[in-house]
């Protein structure tokens, strides 16, 4: 298996997997054991890759292979400093979640899960349009199984309105994508769809670029999501299962933003230059707006919607401040906000489930209890409140530098940032976890060996991150240099 | 020069939280482990901290010019280059030094005071972490390390102000302290961000900026002079920013002691003097900061005339002493202001701790109406306080005089009479409310009779040192007038700070008024409350008991404000407008498909004619197309 | 005289029709039917199609009526149980509406044509003679696959309409 | 000569095949179904293996043109629908052996007709003569009657082909009319003989060709159930048994597409461009009005009825964009091919749920089916998503098609509209499958406890293999290879460019 | 007057009647009777446009379509007996079993 597979293996690995668990064994346990061993050598490939990658601009470990000829649709995957730092971030959290999920799964919780992993690989690791928008939908399918099946409260409504609402998006960006390829094919006369090529189309319209445009950022911003767009995740993220939602939080909402990195500054850079303040805007705006909203949540899980919703729409501003600190600080903002907000949902999954609550008026007197699930969550909400010393500050000092070079105000404005999560943040935490319930206390077990021993590497992470963030920054600065110094001058040309 | 030591200043403690931490969890998941472990760990790292830094304080001393240890490059994106650097300049090491002192001092303490609290290990982990970002925020070489210490206390006070989580008023009140914090670091983050972009991004450290500060535009420089200002607010408690203070007594007093009294309140006038170059270059700001403090020690001195709560009597009491400070940084005189820190830091740290020993023998009674006699009864503290309570009115020769007296003079001699008078009127009034104090607790006849606690050499060996500091702690920086040297100012040279050059005459006058005026208050105080019936209390009444009414104000105009706000975009915008078009839109789509589904009525005839219709409109179409042109 | 021929039987020929359209009994509408078919029978004799002529009459008015009106005895309506149409006026006129665009169209497109005559032609045209060699050379496949469907139809017509025991019932 | 029959013998087959079950039907007491079920699947085969053995090589002939007389005609296009036809009526017995097992009205009969009704199917694809045409589709169509009145107990089924069987010949009647005028205009009826004389004459001589088109196309759109000639699928879809409706649903639409493509192909695409914008109206009305009949449906069989008039209109787009660019032919065939396995799987799901457990009819009835029958609904979940034309299988690739040609045709709006309609779609598709597996499990459904190990089990899952075959292709070939999705339309191209062969 | 228009017109009032039978008629009857009709017209235009032309294709596809129409006739008769012996009735609106079924 050359180097160049490895990829193809890491996406294809966990489907084949669970397809080959599907229909042979049905003990639990084994499923679930062979689904982590899975995700495990998942894990070291990606390390194999991430230790093999030099730091440059250009695309490394290219598989490119014919798909559907006709069309000019290739199979063609490939790996460049984002998707290399979202990459060793899936292939992290993934494992130490499974963890955290090990026991009272049903076997097809555990073979959605594996799918899910595939998808979001591919969908990472895609530089063919078609293909990654094949991964795309393909991600959407078992997060509709999973919600569906093993969510809790009005789950099959939820169910349905996610997966409507982020197709319909994708949909519009499906018509984008082919006329994209038909204004190739008229252009150079022979069809493809491979982002490269597809970056040097000119003959595009003003208009036609403009429409185009919304078409693509319809869909990231349902997926981001994005204000107004943003209506789906209250009842899918408080309906949907831990694991569900810990996929949905802290991987598939990043590879919206992932995407509008990959896809869209390439391909309309001009557009990009032209609306980035209306997005900055937008986001800004969505950051405050969400934290707001998050403040009276009394459904824990609706809080953290909001607040990834916050952070995702932070996240957003940085990418669409075109300049490398936004840039930058928003991936690092992904990694970030992915740890910290996977971890959360995962314990708030653990005493959803010990509790049966999830709601903070009948929660309270956890810390108590269970005082090194206290301390986890507090390491969590500290980060995801962005404090110094966690990788939180960084990317959040980071993206209000870019906000604030790309615009004064907007920048002043993004600050609020450092305020809002943490203020319904700590006063969750006060009323959920630390101060005494009304009435009889709760029964909660404190972590296992094996939770912490998941957890602990997500901690270590966050503090590595946060005191020494260079070098992980150096991994994707050149990527991010080369996108703001060729593509954005291009756009800034044309 | 590069030194290898500043890191371990760092280190040690943060060792000793970690340690501390380590062992704290081992003691609850596993098996228990003896207080003395976490005291030792906890009482001995800062001192060994205190050792380095002394060793460097003398090497200073010795004349060799500023340490510097460069780590490792932190944060490099194109022009912003951050290094993890520590900067030892003489600035740097003056605050470490007292720092490692009174904490350690209080260290000790709090072996004594939280005896037998099931959190032992934990208190001395947070009190351990807090000394290190306290020195991360001293020994920091540029903004952003700096702001890392900076929240590295404003979460340690959090902690430990909520350290009884489970009232719920506790934590509570931590948050209010972090969110209020909070507040000032956004001024803070935006004055950093501000500053680095309008010297058009020449370097973050402080050296770069000094270097280039005259690059930027003069109002860009008020705007983040103003900006960072907004954070020393915050955690220097000035108005409007102070609410969170008096709260923040929820918490055991060696905190109390430690963050209120020591440390972590005086970081925004240790932050402004370290961006003395960005202040004494516009003049505008230095004044709104001198007249800040002014207004911050007029009104917090007002409050505390009437407070109950030994705590927070104390506790206003330092938001106007630090009010003090901020007209002497304010206006340029930034050694007088970081002495008045000083010498603050000893009394006002023994008075808090008197304070928590007499709580502590109290079982926890905080009302001074409910305590009285302690003179007889707890002499050694009785005797600190009244040393701290002298030295904080401002009669010589104790330290508070020389300090305080020190920045009213600058006030004078700058010509802000105002700010002089304002002073002039709170060193009266704090000398009036400390010495009510001191004679509710200590003197008032016929006192409760209460069974008394025995109180720890622990607690009272830290009193008598810090009272040996109260005492002469002002000799440090003995006026010239006196002939002394003027140690301080000398020392913080490097801050080139404004000198005080006055005729003797108005010097003696000026000194002569300020005794005189604390004199006033003592013997009104005494007058009021020397013999005092603590069995009638004051009444709870008033502008000035309620102090001014300010946190319902802020409640009624911020918090609840937002609540209502989050209410409305939660329940209105989202749910009703924005998800409701929606969801209405894929309703009606569903009904209108209801209603169309009548033309399946499943009569054949209709579905003919329906077909009919069709093609006779098609050829219709089809005529006008063909034969209608 | 060929148009007072042509007037007289096309005018039969509608006038049957719009008795089958307008008659309530069916009866009278088959009757109505017979007319208008015979005449257009006439008219293919105009139109010197003097096989389709016979043809028409033997299976039109021969077999299809003869089945018709067969039926109609044998399912013996009463008067009482045949629908009764209120609104058939109502919805006539509006067939009428809807056929009125077709009917422009197509006779537009008609008229358009060049005109050439349509005299009878005595000879050579239309008999049976020349129409089988036709059909049995030309035609030839056509003519098969027209006795595949009659096949078909029969099968379905014994398939439909034969009396069978009861089966399971279907439960879609 | 021999190799002139060997042209004819797929379509002889059938026809023999029809025949011989005829008589075998006779004697109907003395064979079980699956007899009657081997014997047609038998000669199925036999003229499936006929018509493979022209596969891939590109012909047009007409043999035994003294008798023929150019009125049918034999090429790769043709061969191509006849197999499509044959392996879609192959897969239909296979599929309904369970059903048809059930059903005891079942009997010979309905195999023979069947087989007529493929026979009339092929004939239609070789056609070259409207009359012809006419007559082959008359076959196919009669037959159709009789299979969906077959169960002639069941008064659905009576009032279902009561209802097709007079606007089938209602509009039958328009058909011919079209073909009166366009003799009227040219002379003559054979199809090659009316495009030389449209390519011969100007265009103000053709005007009764146009309308004659028209009247032919009125059949066509409403064969396909297009709008307004929508409104008799769901009822006779719903009357009729599922596996006719199956049947009608999937194979008849390919043989409409056979002839009228081949029609449009070879002639008058010269002239569409006039019924250009009547098409765009018809066009995106159908799918308006199929999503919202889909969508308002509680029965499966009708939602999918509905959603059929939604997959017409997506093959509408690929006809109206047929003006601008011929490759959208190849889109809409290699659809007809998608959606023949896709609707055939869905419906031969249902026919076998319902044959197995007696209620499943409504979604509501589907509830739980996951936990029951986990394979089932595993394959239904397939055939949703193909239908929906969700990534990794056929649909998916076949909307790719139909659309890029759509848009490369420059009609991107109303490739919008279609994107538009295929969202809503997502909504009852997946309900479906919302139903099967997050509802707890039917309460009072008498399950069966009989194996899924049999025949149409079987067949439904080499369909779902196809499916998700046509979906990924060669993907991830590399790791195992398998043809390409080119293969499909390679053979798709070749099958077109036969028309052209002069 | 015995022209091509003539005989045209004719024949396309009888198919027009015809139509107008099939969507006004109630009794299923009668509808057939209407496409019987229906096919007359178009009989008639054939053989009107062999004459035109001078070519018998005309008459021939007119017995086509006489014999398509004989096998309609077998169906059409099957089924409306099937009807009468479902429902006693040969009334459209009595056969309205199959409509929306949604609740």
């Amino acid at each position: 298996m050359g180097a160049a597979d490895i990829l193809s293996f890491i996406i294809f690995l966990p489907a084949v997997v669970a397809f080959i668990l599907m229909i042979s064994t049905t003990k639990i346990e084994d499923v679930r054991n062979i689904a982590f061993i899975t995700t495990i050598i998942t894990l070291i490939l990606v390390m194999k890759i991430y230790l093999n990658f030099e730091p440059k601009a250009e695309m490394q470990f290219v598989t490119n292979i014919e798909w559907i000829s006709s069309y000019g649709i290739n199979y063609y995957i490939g790996v460049d400093g984002f998707s290399l730092t979202i990459l060793m971030l899936i292939a992290i959290l993934i494992p130490t979640s499974y963890l955290l999920l090990w026991e009272g799964r049903t076997k097809g919780y555990w073979l959605n899960m594996l799918l899910i992993q595939t998808g979001v690989t591919g969908t990472l690791l895609s530089l063919d349009i078609i293909l990654f928008y094949f991964f795309w939908e393909t991600m959407l399918l078992p997060v509709f199984l999973i919600i569906g099946i093993f969510g809790s409260g009005n789950k099959v409504f939820s169910t349905i309105k996610v997966t409507i609402y982020t197709m319909a998006g994708s949909l519009l960006m499906f018509v984008a994508i082919l006329y994209l390829g038909v204004s190739f094919f008229n252009e150079y006369g022979h069809w493809s769809f491979q982002y490269n090529d597809l970056t040097t189309l000119t003959h595009l319209g003003y208009n036609e670029k403009l429409f185009l445009f919304l078409a693509f950022a319809t869909a990231f911003a349902i997926k981001i999501p994005i204000f107004p767009f943003h209506t789906w995740i209250t009842g899918t993220y408080s309906d949907a299962p831990t694991g569900g939602v810990f996929l949905l939080s802290s991987i598939m909402a990043k590879l919206g933003v992932y995407a509008v990195v990959r896809f869209m500054i390439p391909f309309f850079p001009d557009i990009f230059v032209e609306f980035s303040s209306w997005f900055v805007f937008i986001g800004v705006f969505g950051m405050i707006y969400f934290g707001i909203a998050a403040l009276m949540q009394d459904d824990i899980k609706k809080m953290f919607a909001y607040s990834s919703a916050s952070h995702l729409s932070l996240i957003a501003a940085g990418v669409f401040s075109l300049n490398s600190y936004g840039i930058n600080g928003a991936l690092y903002l992904i990694i970030a906000h992915a740890i910290a907000t996977g971890g959360l949902f995962l314990l708030i999954g653990l005493l959803h489930e010990q509790t049966g609550f999830k709601t903070i008026k009948d929660l309270g007197g956890i810390a108590k209890k269970a005082p090194i699930f206290t301390f986890m969550f507090a390491i969590m909400l500290f980060s995801n409140v962005g404090l110094p010393g966690t990788n939180g500050f960084v990317s959040e000092l980071l993206i209000i530098f870019g906000i604030y070079e790309f615009n004064h105000t907007m920048g002043y404005i993004s600050a609020v940032t450092v305020l809002v999560a943490a203020s319904f943040m700590l006063w969750m935490f006060q009323r959920a976890i630390l101060q005494e319930r009304v009435g009889a206390p709760l029964q909660m077990r404190d972590l296992r060996i094996k939770e912490i021993v998941g957890l602990v590497p997500w901690v270590i992470i966050i503090f590595l991150m946060g005191i020494y963030p260079d070098p992980f920054i150096d991994k994707f600065e050149p990527t991010v240099t080369h996108y703001i110094n060729d593509i954005l001058k291009i756009g800034a040309i044309k | 020069m590069h030194t290898p030591y500043l890191i371990w200043i760092i280190l040690i403690p943060l060792l000793g939280a970690l340690l501390n931490a380590g062992f704290y969890i081992y003691h609850i998941k596993f098996k228990k482990l003896p207080e003395k472990l976490f005291a030792i760990i906890g009482t001995v790292t800062p001192f060994i901290a205190f050792l380095f830094t002394l060793n460097l304080f003398f090497k200073l001393n010795d004349g060799s010019e500023n340490f510097e240890q460069f780590l490792f490059q932190w944060l490099d994106v194109d022009n912003l280059s951050i290094e993890m650097k520590l900067l030892g300049d003489k600035l740097a090491i003056f605050m470490a030094m007292f720092v490692t002192f009174v904490g350690w001092l209080i260290h000790i303490y709090a072996v004594g005071y939280m005896k037998g609290d099931d959190g032992f290990g934990k208190f001395f982990a947070y009190f351990n972490l807090f000394l290190a970002s306290m020195l991360i925020l001293v020994l920091a070489d540029n903004p952003v390390i700096l702001f890392i210490g900076w929240e590295g206390v404003g979460v340690c006070s959090y902690l430990l102000i909520s350290f009884h989580y489970t009232d719920g008023d506790n934590v509570m009140a931590g948050n209010k302290a972090f969110i209020v914090n909070r507040v000032g670091d956004l001024g803070f983050i935006l004055g950093v961000i501000t500053l680095f972009f309008a010297l058009d991004k020449t370097g973050i450290s402080f050296g770069d900026m000094q270097a280039n500060i005259s690059i930027a535009s003069n109002d860009l420089l008020i705007l983040s002079g103003f900006l960072l200002f907004v954070g020393a607010m915050g955690k220097s408690a000035q108005v409007p920013l102070y609410v969170w203070l008096p709260d923040a007594m929820a918490g055991p007093t060696p905190i109390s002691a430690l963050i209120h009294a020591a440390t972590m309140v005086t970081a925004g006038i240790y932050m402004v003097a370290r961006f003395h170059f960005l202040y004494s270059s516009v003049e505008e700001i230095g004044l709104f900061i001198a007249y800040i403090g002014a207004i911050s020690a007029v009104f917090a001195a007002i409050i505390a005339t009437r407070q109950q709560d030994i705590k927070k009597i104390l506790a206003y009491s330092t938001m106007s002493q630090l009010g003090y400070m901020f007209i002497g940084v304010g206006l340029g005189f930034y050694s007088s202001g970081l002495f008045h820190v000083f010498t603050h830091a000893f009394f006002k740290a023994m008075l808090f701790m008197g304070a928590g020993g007499v709580i502590l023998a109290l079982h926890h009674e905080q009302n001074i109406f409910k305590m009285a006699q302690h003179r007889k009864r707890l002499p050694i503290i009785s005797a600190t306080f009244l040393i701290g309570v002298i030295a904080i009115s401002g009669i010589p020769p104790f330290s508070g005089f020389f300090s305080k007296d020190a920045i009213l003079a600058a006030a004078f001699q700058q010509g802000e009479y105002l700010i002089w008078g304002v002073g002039m009127f709170t060193a009266f009034l704090t000398a009036f409310y400390m010495f009510r104090l001191y004679f509710v607790v200590f003197v008032a006849p016929n006192g409760h009779e209460k069974e008394y606690s025995y109180t720890d050499k622990t607690i009272t060996f830290p009193l008598m040192i810090l009272a040996v500091g109260a005492i002469f702690a002002g000799f440090l920086n003995f006026p010239a007038i006196f002939g002394g040297s003027a140690f301080v100012d000398t020392w913080l040279a490097e801050l080139n700070s404004v000198k005080l050059h006055m005729s003797h005459a108005t010097e003696y006058a000026l000194m002569f008024a300020s005794i005189a005026v604390a004199v006033a208050g003592i013997y009104v105080a005494y007058k009021k409350y020397a013999n005092y019936d603590v069995y009638k209390p004051e009444s709870e009444e008033g502008l000035i008991a309620n102090k001014f009414y300010v946190d319902e104000v802020y409640d009624k105009l911020f918090v609840q404000s937002i609540k209502r706000l989050s209410r409305y975009f939660d329940e209105t915008v989202d749910t009703k407008y924005i998800d409701g078009t929606l969801m209405l839109a894929c309703k009606g789509f569903i009904s209108f498909g209801k209603k169309l589904a009548i033309i399946q009525n499943a009569n054949v005839r209709y579905y003919a004619f329906y077909m009919l219709a069709g093609i006779s409109a098609t050829s219709m179409y089809i005529y006008i197309t063909l034969i209608g042109q | 005289m060929i148009d007072f021929v042509f007037l007289a039987l096309s005018f039969f020929a509608v006038g049957g029709g719009v008795a089958m359209l307008i008659n309530n009994n069916p009866i009278y509408c088959a009757l109505g039917l017979l007319i208008s078919v015979l005449s257009v029978a006439g008219l293919f004799a105009l139109l010197s199609a003097t096989f389709m002529f016979m043809v028409q009459i033997i299976v039109y008015a021969g077999a299809i009526m003869t089945i018709i009106l067969f039926i109609l005895m044998f399912l013996n309506i009463k008067e009482e149980d045949l629908p009764h149409e209120p609104k058939k006026n109502i919805l006539i006129t509006m067939g009428v509406i809807l056929m009125i665009p077709i009917n422009l169209l197509i006779l537009e497109g008609v008229a358009r044509l060049p005109d050439s005559d349509m005299s009878i032609v005595e000879e050579g045209f239309g008999g049976i003679k020349e129409l089988g060699m036709k059909l049995y050379t030309e035609w030839l496949l056509p003519f098969e696959l027209i006795s595949i469907l009659l096949l078909v139809a029969l099968i379905g017509a014994v398939v439909l309409a034969k009396k069978r025991e009861k089966r399971g019932t279907s439960y879609d | 000569m021999i190799d002139q029959l060997i042209y004819l013998m797929p379509i002889i087959t059938v026809l023999i095949g029809a025949i011989v079950l005829m008589f075998q039907s006779m004697y109907d007491e003395k064979y079980s179904i699956k007899d009657f079920i081997l014997v047609s699947s038998l000669f199925l085969i036999i003229a499936l293996g006929f018509a493979i053995y022209h596969f891939g090589d590109l012909f047009t002939t007409r043999p035994f043109n003294d008798i023929f007389n150019n009125v049918i005609i034999f090429d790769t296009f043709a061969n191509f629908f006849n197999i499509a036809l044959l392996s879609g009526g192959l897969l239909i017995i296979l599929i309904g052996e369970y059903y048809a097992k059930e059903h005891s009205y079942f009997r010979g009969e309905f195999y023979c007709i069947l087989l007529f009704s493929l026979f009339g199917m092929m004939l239609l694809a070789h056609a070259n003569e409207l009359i012809t045409a006419y007559i082959a589709l008359e076959i196919a169509s009669f037959s159709v009657y009789i299979l969906v009145g077959f169960d002639t107990e069941n008064s659905k089924r009576v009032e279902a082909i009561f209802k097709y069987l007079v606007l089938g010949s209602f509009i039958g009647a328009f058909f011919l009319l079209g073909t009166v005028l366009i003799y009227g205009a040219t002379g003559t009826t054979n199809i090659s003989e009316i495009s030389q004389f449209i390519n011969s004459n100007p265009n103000e001589k053709l005007l009764l060709v146009y309308i004659g088109v028209a009247m032919i196309l009125f059949t066509f759109l409403f064969k396909i159930a297009a709008f307004p000639f929508q409104s008799w699928v769901l009822d006779v879809y719903r009357g009729a048994p599922i596996l006719v409706t199956a049947f009608m649903a999937s194979v008849f639409k390919i043989a409409i597409f056979s002839f009228f493509l081949r029609a449009i192909l070879s002639d008058f695409i010269t002239l569409n461009t006039f019924w250009e914008n009547a098409l765009i109206v018809i066009t995106v009305i159908t799918l308006a009005i199929g999503s919202w009949l889909a969508i308002t449906q509680d029965i499966v069989k009708r939602m999918l009825a509905g959603s059929s008039i939604v997959h017409t209109g997506y093959m509408l787009l690929g006809i109206i964009a047929l003006g601008q660019n011929i490759e959208s032919a190849y889109s809409i065939m290699f659809y007809l091919i998608a959606y023949l396995l896709s609707a055939l799987g869905a419906f031969g799901l249902v026919s076998h749920v319902i044959a197995d457990t007696k209620v499943r009819i409504t979604y509501d009835d589907f509830k739980g089916l996951g936990q029951e029958r986990p394979y089932l609904a595993a394959l239904m979940t397939i055939f949703m998503f193909s239908l929906a034309g969700i990534p990794s299988t056929i649909g998916f690739i076949a909307k790719f098609y139909v659309f890029t040609e759509a848009i490369n045709a420059g009609y991107a709006y109303l490739a919008v509209f279609a994107i538009i309609a295929t969202a809503i779609s997502i909504y009852y598709y997946f309900r479906l499958i919302a139903m099967m597996y997050f509802y707890p499990s039917f309460a009072d459904a008498n399950v069966s406890k009989s194996s899924d190990a049999r025949i149409s089990t079987f067949m439904i899952g080499f369909v779902a293999l196809l499916v998700i075959w046509g979906g990924i292709g060669s993907a991830i070939g590399f790791f195992f290879p398998i043809p390409s999705i080119d293969a499909i339309l390679d053979v798709v191209e070749l099958s077109v460019q036969s028309l052209f062969i002069k | 007057m015995t022209s091509l228009t003539g005989y045209a017109a004719v024949s396309m009032i009888l198919f027009s009647l015809g139509a107008i039978g099939v969507v006004s008629r109630r009794n299923v009857f009668i509808i057939y009777m209407s496409i019987e009709l229906m096919l007359n017209g178009i009989n008639l235009f054939l053989v009107t446009f062999a004459r035109y032309h001078f070519n018998m294709d005309g008459q021939i596809l007119s017995i086509m379509v006489i014999a398509i129409a004989a096998a309609e006739a077998a169906i059409f008769l099957s089924v409306i007996i099937l009807l009468f012996k479902t429902k006693k009735s040969l009334d459209t609106n009595v056969f309205t079993e199959l409509k929306q079924e949604t609740e």
